[in-house]
């Protein structure tokens, strides 16, 4: 019980950190804080195998590549604000909106309550046994038995990824000039690498 | 382990709720495109979390091979999203989402 | 067989696409050939079994299934196919003889593409099937009015958006239809679902009406046509006047009549009622139009709305007048061929002559008797002269309206074939006669091939009004089933 | 050998429409062989047709219980012997009237295919058949009142008969519609056998129905505009159509149907009338006329309107009679006055012509027994006929009736007389200059053009010696299967007899001719009449040179509006009011698409706000509505 209030204390903490935090470095760091904390959580959940998952593949490999990403990009100067705000002022409406649906989900949910209905079988084995409800033998067993279709479905999906992305990393030509940035609204500034076009000899400015 | 009996229901899915509507309210303020995945990366986490506790309701496991899926394809949506942020940054040396409007119709 | 006459036309108009550049003539010839090819296997397949595949099992169950015998497909695909061949002889649009434009092998292409999937619409025997060819059957008329230059291509669009949304609805009707009943695969299998009634039904003889009454076209739904009959290239806008407007009312007829007789029966009042508008309306359109083939656009909205009545004539038992329903038949099959013939013609001189407008016409037919004869016959023919086809349409739907009860309807329909003499004989002697024009090209009569396109549709004119047993027979041996409506081919297992 | 004579024509017909360019000048000949044979054929056929069910060949028969075929019985082998033989002999004559016209052979095309469609109307044995024949006639008589259609008057012209006569057709049209649904047939045999079965009403409209077909085709009073109009065409063309047998098709199908009228008073009532009125009317408008050709044609309507008038009252014997004696001197008439206009250039204005029985007077005797003939004067075939019309009034009970007949009995004879005193005597005032049917260089001897005139003459005198004897005459016999007896209702006995009705009819032409003597043909109105003429020709009234207006009338009344309304809806309702819709349709679908434009503003996070609305609404949905079990 109250290990479930503190690691939700610590979950809204370190989302809302992570979603206000002025340079993403620090919303990575918050993230992954966020994203230990929910392992532990999926472990008070009897999902061990995937608390294991949240922690390697989540916040260790795909953050990693977030920070990757960071120094790369971080090279130049300030790529992530160069234009004006054009939804300027959407943090009120927007945090507005999200609380009128949070409202709308607890009054939903305490409106109508949730029915469960446990498994009909109890589990073959006690809980914390090899072979208890979401231990990693049962879940492993899940997964390559009943649920064999979705999981080649994964690889298939991850292999797609990697073929998608490595067709991105190779469009290696940086072409600036095809660029269309946005086509109306005012344009206030040029983009960065575009060079002013020379002023034509004896034009009026 | 021993399942955390006490805890209602009730309260993961509206903690789970908490998450996915900071990680939208992320999305829609924040211009930088990372923090913006980063936000995404939040719901999808958010979902999972609901998943998992109805997984544990209903004792069914379903739940936790779908959650295991969720997480493959945030995998793979972040590598392809980075992707692209860095095409994009190649491209026009800024990855401001508010400049870069292209889907314009 | 039957699927043949839907796939070779299809498959060839293709192959005329991948001709050669010089074997502009060839690829006339091998158009020609394919639509004879294509008449005479219809008329041989009289007697015919249908032919089906599976296609789908859910959410309904639908079927490749086509079948031509004994019904009023059979007397359509026959006059769609003898009015292909006839344009397809006739010659090349005017802009392939301009030299400017696409080629005539394009031009021949389409017309295949156009005779392949209206068989398609004619002896489709699935609901789904029937919705697939209705929309298929308007690309390669588009094209053909993109393909020319000027004014077509807005009436291209125009037309296509128009018929697209009929053909939209159509589909959702089609859909529904599925749904409710649990197949498509019900055209001409009797009046399976006749008792079947209800709200559903009548949403979805609404849908199928809609596309209908936009493809017959009927006031006030009819636009399109006149535009699109005057850009179109002559031998298109044959085939379209002739056989494409027909879809329509065949559709009324199979799937109004055939599935929903209750429903047409709701409807008939509305229907008569626009039947009768477009009648009067379209001949007072007719009467002063300037430009010779939008006269014969209204006409054809005039003889259509006539047409429409006679689908929507119930006797007071409540089902629908057989001789009336005959007559539609005739007529159908008539309007066909005359107006085949009259926009063949007009093309020809519009070609020869350079322009479309009265005013700018006259005196022809000291030059061109042929070509005066030609336009004499099927002018005549659609003022309903006695002896000839559209003679025999009206009769037999006037009497069988009379019969049916509504005498004052009959003598009011009556009315419009009076200013259909007029605006006919305005037409004819607005171009053919009169004293000689010194300001129009001088271009040679009709040559033999030329007249060799007409000669068909001309005898098949006279032939049908002598007798039109033949076509209202085999529809009434149909016509006449326990239910007193099944009516296209009979599903008798052989 | 009914095939044969219905045939033969149709033959000769399509022969000459597709070898006319080879046959030209050979193509006369041919047509004329055509009809003529068409012509004995019928006399062979003579005494089977007068027994009492005719000759009857079946044809065949279409859905719905439409049965066709062909039958003579004598009413209509009296038509069929004009039509073949008065219609051979304006074939014979026109071979010298058409001589070195372009198109000769598509003449005689034109006058084969009328014979034929005339022999359709009168030999079939059903209401389907002779709507067919009478649709062809107007056809036939369209192209050959248009047959010089370079001419725009002659195109007008055909037009107009053609558009009127479809309006006879629609009405006839409509009588088959009800009596082929209230009867079950078409076949006349059938329809008479039930006519007692019918309603009053019923029996009325049909009977109404009919007579619009009638009135139309027989340029009754108010649809006889065309008739005038219709002289564009040639003479024998005149001769033929307009005077001797497609006008009087209306006769026919009165006759033909007499079962009807006689089970319908008011019916009998109306026809009787109208014919009056026409008679009356046509013969007033006959008057005015300074065409040669009009003031025939005014006197054809005036003659039609007797026939109708007596077969109206029950007269068929009489009626039919007076068909048959004007066939003969009507053609008569037309084609002596043809031969002066041939002589003369095509000049057809009596003011120019003056003197012309001294300068051709083979034609002039042609016109005068004719003149004689059509007045009524006692031994010639016009009496007979026209007298016992007149007196058929009289013993029907329609003593007004009577008094039209005979007063336009006395017009006749003064128009007539007017025009013979103006055209044929008092001095030659042609000119050299003309107008009007184009001339032809001829080279076919006169003979042939005199020839059927002669011939004609011989019926034009002698025709009416049939009816001599009342009703033993050789007339009545062969009538009898058809009427079986004048079906006169002879309320009461008349007041005067057959001989003192002759003598008044008798003094009213003798009035008319002196009256018109004393005006045109005494000595000394023949020497200052070219002054006189003209200053005739301008005091003329309006009402009599226009027709009484009906032409206007008809304009303003009918094609006008319809004009008007075909403008209104094709130049405004269809492109401004129901396409404006259409297009409004668009422009509001353009409209939202605007809007919906802008919301795609490629701004990431402005889509992002839209898809959270959307999440916001099915939120929304499922709180409010609960999800369901």
């Amino acid at each position: 019980m109250t290990l479930f209030w503190l690691l939700a204390v610590g979950l809204v903490i370190t989302s809302l950190l992570t979603v206000t935090a002025r340079r993403p470095v620090y919303s990575v760091v918050y993230l992954i804080a966020n994203f230990v904390l929910l392992a532990i959580t999926y472990v008070t959940l009897s999902a061990e195998f995937l608390g294991v998952i949240q922690v390697i593949v989540y916040a260790s490999a795909i953050l990693m590549l977030f920070l990757f990403v960071m120094a790369l990009l971080s090279t130049s100067t300030a790529p992530f604000s160069v234009g004006p705000d054009r939804l300027p002022g959407i943090v009120g409406p927007a945090v507005a909106l999200v609380a009128v649906i949070f409202g709308l989900l607890v009054y939903g949910v305490t409106r109508t309550p949730l029915l469960i209905v446990p498994r009909a079988q109890p589990v073959s084995a006690a809980p914390g046994t090899a072979n208890a409800f979401g231990s990693t033998s049962d879940f492993g067993a899940a997964l390559m038995t009943t649920h064999l279709l979705p999981f080649e479905v994964t690889a298939f999906v991850l292999m797609v990824a990697v073929i998608g992305v490595v067709m991105l990393a190779s469009d290696a030509a940086p072409q600036a000039t095809r660029h269309h940035a946005r086509r109306r609204g005012p344009r206030t500034r040029e983009p960065i690498t575009r060079e002013r076009p020379a002023l034509e000899k004896g034009s009026v400015r | 382990m021993t399942p955390v009996a006490s805890v209602a229901l009730v309260n993961y899915i509206g903690l789970s709720a908490l998450i996915f509507l900071i990680g939208v309210a992320g999305v829609l303020t924040r211009r930088n495109p990372l923090i913006m995945l980063m936000a995404i990366e939040l719901m999808w986490n958010a979902a999972n979390l609901a998943m998992l506790a109805f997984a544990r309701a209903w004792l069914n496991n379903a739940g936790q091979v779908f959650a295991f899926l969720v997480i493959t394809v945030a995998a793979a949506e972040a590598a392809i999203a980075l992707a692209i942020v860095l095409i994009t940054f190649r491209r026009t040396k800024n990855v401001d989402v508010d400049e870069i409007a292209s889907l314009s119709g | 067989m039957i699927a043949a006459l839907v796939i070779v036309p299809i498959l060839a108009g293709f192959a005329v696409l991948l001709l050669p550049r010089r074997a502009e003539q060839t690829a006339r010839w091998i158009g020609v050939a394919v639509a004879v090819l294509a008449f005479v296997a219809a008329a041989a397949s009289y007697n015919a079994a249908d032919e089906s595949a599976r296609w789908l099992s859910r959410p309904f169950s639908a079927a490749f299934h086509v079948g031509l015998g004994h019904g009023v497909s059979y007397w359509i695909v026959l006059l769609l196919t003898l009015v292909t061949a006839c344009a397809l002889l006739a010659g090349s649009p005017p802009w392939a003889a301009r030299g400017g434009g696409p080629a005539e092998r394009t031009f021949v292409a389409h017309m295949l593409l156009l005779l392949g999937s209206m068989v398609g619409v004619f002896v489709a025997r699935d609901l789904l099937l029937f919705a697939l060819f209705w929309d298929l059957m308007l690309i390669p008329v588009f094209l053909a009015m993109v393909a020319s230059r000027g004014r077509a291509a807005v009436t291209a669009w125009r037309y296509l958006i128009y018929n697209v949304a009929g053909g939209l609805v159509l589909l959702l009707a089609t859909a529904a239809f599925g749904i409710v009943t649990g197949s498509t695969d019900v055209v001409g299998a009797g009046s399976a679902h006749a008792a079947v009634g209800g709200v559903a039904f009548a949403w979805i003889f609404g849908g199928f009406a809609f596309a209908f009454l936009i493809k017959t076209p009927v006031w006030p739904l009819h636009t399109w046509m006149p535009d699109t009959y005057a850009d179109l290239p002559s031998p298109f806008a044959a085939v379209v006047s002739a056989v494409q407007s027909k879809a329509g009312l065949y559709g009324f007829i199979v799937i109004g009549l055939g599935l929903m007789p209750a429903q047409m029966r709701a409807a008939a009042s509305l229907m008569i009622a626009l039947g009768v508008i477009s009648l009067f309306y379209g001949a007072l359109v007719a009467l002063t139009e300037a430009d010779m083939k939008r006269v014969v656009a209204y006409s054809s909205l005039s003889h259509l709305g006539l047409i429409l009545v006679a689908l929507f004539v119930f006797a007071p038992t409540g089902t629908p007048d057989i001789v009336a329903l005959q007559g539609a038949v005739v007529y159908i099959v008539a309007h066909g061929l005359f107006s085949a013939a009259l926009f063949l013609v007009l093309g020809q001189i519009e070609q020869r002559e350079e322009t479309r407008l009265l005013a700018r016409l006259g005196g022809l037919g000291v030059r061109n008797p042929k070509l005066a004869g030609g336009l004499t016959i099927a002018a005549l023919a659609t003022l309903g002269l006695p002896g000839l086809a559209g003679f025999a349409g009206e009769l037999l739907i006037i009497t069988g309206i009379y019969r049916a009860g509504a005498s004052w309807l009959a003598a009011v329909i009556l009315v419009p074939i009076i200013i259909a003499a007029a605006y006919m004989l305005r037409l004819l002697q607005d171009v053919m006669n009169g004293p000689q024009r010194d300001d129009l090209p001088q271009r040679p009569d009709l040559s033999f091939v030329e007249g060799l396109a007409l000669a068909p549709l001309v005898i098949a004119l006279v032939v049908l009004g002598v007798d039109p047993g033949p076509v209202a027979n085999a529809s009434a041996a149909a016509l006449q089933s326990p239910s007193g409506v099944a009516l296209s081919g009979e599903h008798v297992p052989r | 050998m009914l095939y044969t004579i219905w045939l033969l024509p149709l033959l000769g017909a399509v022969v000459l429409w597709v070898l006319g360019p080879q046959l030209r000048e050979r193509g006369g000949i041919l047509g004329s062989a055509a009809v003529g044979l068409s012509f004995f054929a019928t006399l062979t056929l003579y005494r089977a047709a007068g027994t009492t069910p005719g000759v009857h060949v079946p044809l065949g028969s279409w859905i719905g219980g439409f049965t066709f075929g062909l039958m003579m019985d004598p009413l209509s082998l009296i038509w069929v012997l004009v039509i073949t033989g008065v219609g051979g002999l304006i074939h014979v004559y026109s071979i010298g009237y058409m001589a070195g016209d372009r198109a000769v052979a598509r003449f005689f095309a034109y006058m084969n295919f009328f014979v034929f469609a005339m022999l359709t109307l009168v030999l079939s044995d059903n209401f389907v058949g002779l709507l067919v024949g009478w649709g062809l006639v107007g056809l036939a008589s369209y192209f050959l009142i248009g047959f010089w259609f370079e001419r725009p008057s002659a195109v007008a012209a055909a037009r107009k008969a053609f558009v009127i006569n479809v309006v006879g057709d629609v009405g006839l049209m409509f009588a088959v519609f009800v009596l082929f649904s209230h009867t079950g047939s078409i076949a006349y045999t059938d329809v008479f056998a039930r006519v007692r079965d019918l309603a009053p009403p019923v029996l009325l409209t049909a009977c109404i129905a009919i007579f619009i077909g009638c009135a139309a085709k027989s340029a009754q009073v108010p649809l006889h505009t065309w008739l005038p109009d219709a002289l564009e065409g040639p003479t024998p063309v005149s001769a033929l159509i307009h005077a001797a047998t497609m006008v009087t098709a209306g006769v026919y199908l009165v006759a033909r149907c007499a079962p009807l009228w006689d089970s319908s008073s008011a019916a009998r009532e109306l026809v009787g009338t109208i014919g009056a009125v026409t008679a009356l009317a046509g013969a007033i408008l006959g008057i005015a006329q300074w065409d040669i050709k009009r003031v025939l044609a005014y006197s054809t309507m005036s003659q039609i309107g007797y026939m109708i008038m007596g077969v109206g009252v029950g007269a068929y014997e009489a009626g039919v009679l007076h068909f048959f004696t004007h066939a003969f001197f009507k053609a008569q008439l037309f084609l002596a006055a043809g031969l002066a206009i041939h002589a003369l250039a095509g000049e057809q204005d009596i003011r120019n012509m003056g003197g012309l029985a001294r300068r051709m007077p083979f034609a002039f005797w042609g016109m005068l027994i004719g003149t004689l003939s059509i007045c009524g004067v006692p031994f010639f075939a016009g009496f007979y006929s026209k007298d016992a019309v007149i007196y058929g009034e009289l013993l029907d009970g329609h003593p007004w009736l009577y008094v039209l007949g005979v007063a336009t009995a006395g017009i006749t004879a003064y128009y007539m007389f007017r025009m013979l005193f103006i055209a044929f005597f008092g001095r030659d005032r042609t000119q050299t200059e003309h107008h009007g049917e184009p001339a032809h260089a001829s080279n076919v001897p006169d003979w042939v053009m005199q020839v059927p005139v002669a011939i004609l003459m011989v019926g034009t005198i002698a025709a009416g010696y049939l009816d001599i004897g009342g009703d033993n005459s050789i007339w009545s016999r062969f009538l009898a299967p058809d009427f079986a007896g004048e079906n006169l209702l002879r309320t009461g006995a008349p007041q005067i007899s057959d001989m003192v009705s002759s003598a008044v009819v008798l003094v009213a032409v003798v009035l008319g001719f002196g009256l018109a003597y004393l005006r045109y043909g005494a000595p000394a109105a023949l020497t200052n009449a070219p002054e006189r003429l003209d200053r005739e020709a301008r005091t003329m009234p309006p009402v009599l040179t226009h027709g009484y207006f009906v032409d206007d009338l008809i304009w303003a009344l009918f094609v006008r509006p319809a004009q008007a309304l075909g403008m209104a809806f094709g130049r405004f309702l269809d492109p401004v009011l129901i396409d404006g819709a259409v297009r409004d349709t668009s422009f509001l679908a353009g409209v939202l698409g605007w809007i919906t434009r802008r919301l795609e503003n490629g701004l990431v996070r402005a889509y992002a706000v839209t898809i959270v609305l959307g999440v916001a609404c099915f939120v929304a949905y499922y709180a409010f509505a609960g999800i369901p079990r």
